[in-house]
């Protein structure tokens, strides 16, 4: 997930995620960075709505906690 | 100052010392209403407060001297004493007593013409008389009684007076036959002077439920705004860590960011929307093979 | 809200929810403070098992209308 | 929480939620303030619509860890 | 939330969750890392357990919402 | 179901769900296609909004997957 | 998510998710293929059982409910 967490990361603080950025920011992670899955990465969030996205992540949750009470 | 006590009795103006020396040592003064209550149970109330609050009994009229003469704004408190009144002095605040008087208060048998605090309320079940006139008299009054097994019984659970009615002469009797007690007995607080304020009873009820829903409500406020606005406190950062997973698993999901953690959620996707496409195509006569479903 | 809210800042500070406490939180938050609400406050949560309405907030997180404090 | 506790007093008693007041209503707790948890709630809520933020639902954890202060 | 995913990147990556190392993804993603945040995030994470945490959250799947094509 | 989903990866890439590209896609992917079969699916699919029949099996989701940690 | 469908078009038909039989298909639906999505997918497919995860899927009943358009 790093590859993701940087992506996201990166859109949080209102920077571009892009090739380079996600690269940079993996590398101060110490990951060991692989081109191809940084590529797959960026094109795949290139016609994606990240905002739209996260926002279905807060619809679904509820059926989480199962009140452990 | 001693305006209105000069011309009483020794007993007199030793009973409106001590009510002002009273005053003098606490906070709190009250005025209690004892109407009603039989002489054993003042004594346990009495025992219930003590260290907490002392009950002096007087008349009215010598309370009205103390009051006038310790003067001020205590005064108000002469309008409250009315009836069966006592003085109650603590050092707790207004609420406490009120709420300690509550729970000094207990059950006692119904008198007729007493109002009912609550619905009144005749249990079903055997009852420990013998056949004879108690099933007439307890069925007068709408009771449902019944001879079953040699014994009188209440066939069913019945409401026999509504909060808030008079209970009367009949029921009263009824009532006491069946042992059911249903008036709270106690001290009243009338109203209570503290710190220059007087507190009447309406101000004084505290409902604690609506206390511990606030609790619980701005309990979950501040986990909301801890979470919701990702300020990390050792309490939330477990749920914000929970949401940022979430979102990055959705995130994932939706973009199709093929990444081992999430694979399986994207083939469940996939294969759901096959699910619904071949159920569609079914629908229109596209025959499916046994695999599919 | 404020009185509760006051309430359980000293609580989770562990401290009592004492008369003084409240008030003197209230004032440092500039709140005119109304001393029968402090004592009502503090008579009132003497009976409550604040831990237990805390934990209870943890397992149901929605938001509820607030009841008259 | 007392951090946040104090910042929603704050809030709910139409006062600004600064540094200054964050601390003020802390120190009138008892709480041994910490300077940057201060400046770190602050910043945070810099950009919140905090009655929004109260009011959406943030889900807890699915065993809803019980009644930790 | 970029604190976070700073945070979730270093150990998915393997790294501690450091000031030091928060702050060096933070600003290889062009951040301007305010130290307070750094360190209170850090501090929160003293004592959790992050992997727990991450299995929590993933038990409430993902891809909930509805997917509009 | 390797028929729906040459029809679902034809739809997806924009391109029509013909016998033809049908046809095309499941030899690709080594299957001994079934004319029959194929005709019988692009017919039946030509009334189908395959979007709406997609977003609605999306909606399913959450509850599902169960504790994958 | 075409790369997914023609992965899981690849595993119907009993054909190894390899990049080789991937791109051919995507080719076959006229996808321009980008080799790093391929290359990330068939990584991410490497030790997961896709049958599970197709079964795990399945217990989401949703999905079979609505159908007739």
């Amino acid at each position: 997930m790093e590859y993701i967490y940087a992506a996201l990361l990166l859109h949080n603080a209102g920077k571009d995620v892009t090739e380079e950025n996600v690269t940079a920011v993996l590398k101060a992670a110490g990951v060991a960075v692989e081109d191809a899955r940084v590529k797959a990465l960026v094109a795949a969030l290139e016609d994606v709505n990240i905002d739209e996205a996260i926002s279905k992540a807060a619809v679904a949750p509820a059926a989480a906690a199962p009140a452990a009470a | 100052m001693a305006l209105y006590t000069h011309h009483l009795p020794k007993w007199k103006k030793d009973e409106v010392d001590e009510i002002k020396r009273g005053i003098g040592e606490h906070s709190l003064v009250g005025v209690v209403d004892m109407y009603g209550i039989p002489a054993s149970q003042v004594q346990h109330i009495r025992r219930n407060l003590r260290g907490t609050a002392r009950v002096k009994m007087a008349r009215n009229t010598l309370i009205e001297h103390a009051l006038n003469e310790v003067g001020g704004s205590v005064v108000a408190l002469r309008e409250h004493a009315e009836g069966q009144s006592a003085m109650i002095f603590t050092n707790e605040n207004p609420f406490k007593l009120f709420k300690l008087l509550e729970q000094t208060k207990t059950k006692m048998a119904a008198k007729p013409g007493e109002i009912a605090p609550e619905d009144i309320v005749v249990p079903k079940g055997p009852t420990s008389f013998k056949p004879g006139p108690i099933v007439g008299e307890l069925q007068q009054v709408g009771i449902p009684a019944a001879i079953e097994g040699g014994k009188v019984k209440i066939r069913e659970t019945k409401t026999v007076v509504k909060k808030g009615e008079v209970i009367s002469k009949k029921i009263a009797d009824a009532l006491v036959k069946l042992d059911i007690k249903p008036m709270d007995v106690g001290l009243v607080l009338q109203a209570a002077y503290y710190k220059n304020t007087v507190f009447t009873p309406d101000l004084l009820v505290i409902d604690e439920e609506a206390y511990y829903r606030n609790i619980v409500l701005a309990a979950q406020q501040a986990f909301n705004l801890s979470v919701n606005a990702v300020i990390p406190t050792p309490l939330t950062i477990g749920a914000i860590i929970g949401k940022a997973v979430r979102e990055a698993r959705t995130v994932g999901v939706e973009a199709s960011i093929y990444e081992k953690d999430i694979i399986d959620l994207i083939i469940g996707r996939a294969q759901r929307e096959m699910l619904g496409v071949a159920l569609a195509a079914e629908a229109h006569g596209f025959e499916l093979d046994e695999a599919t479903l």
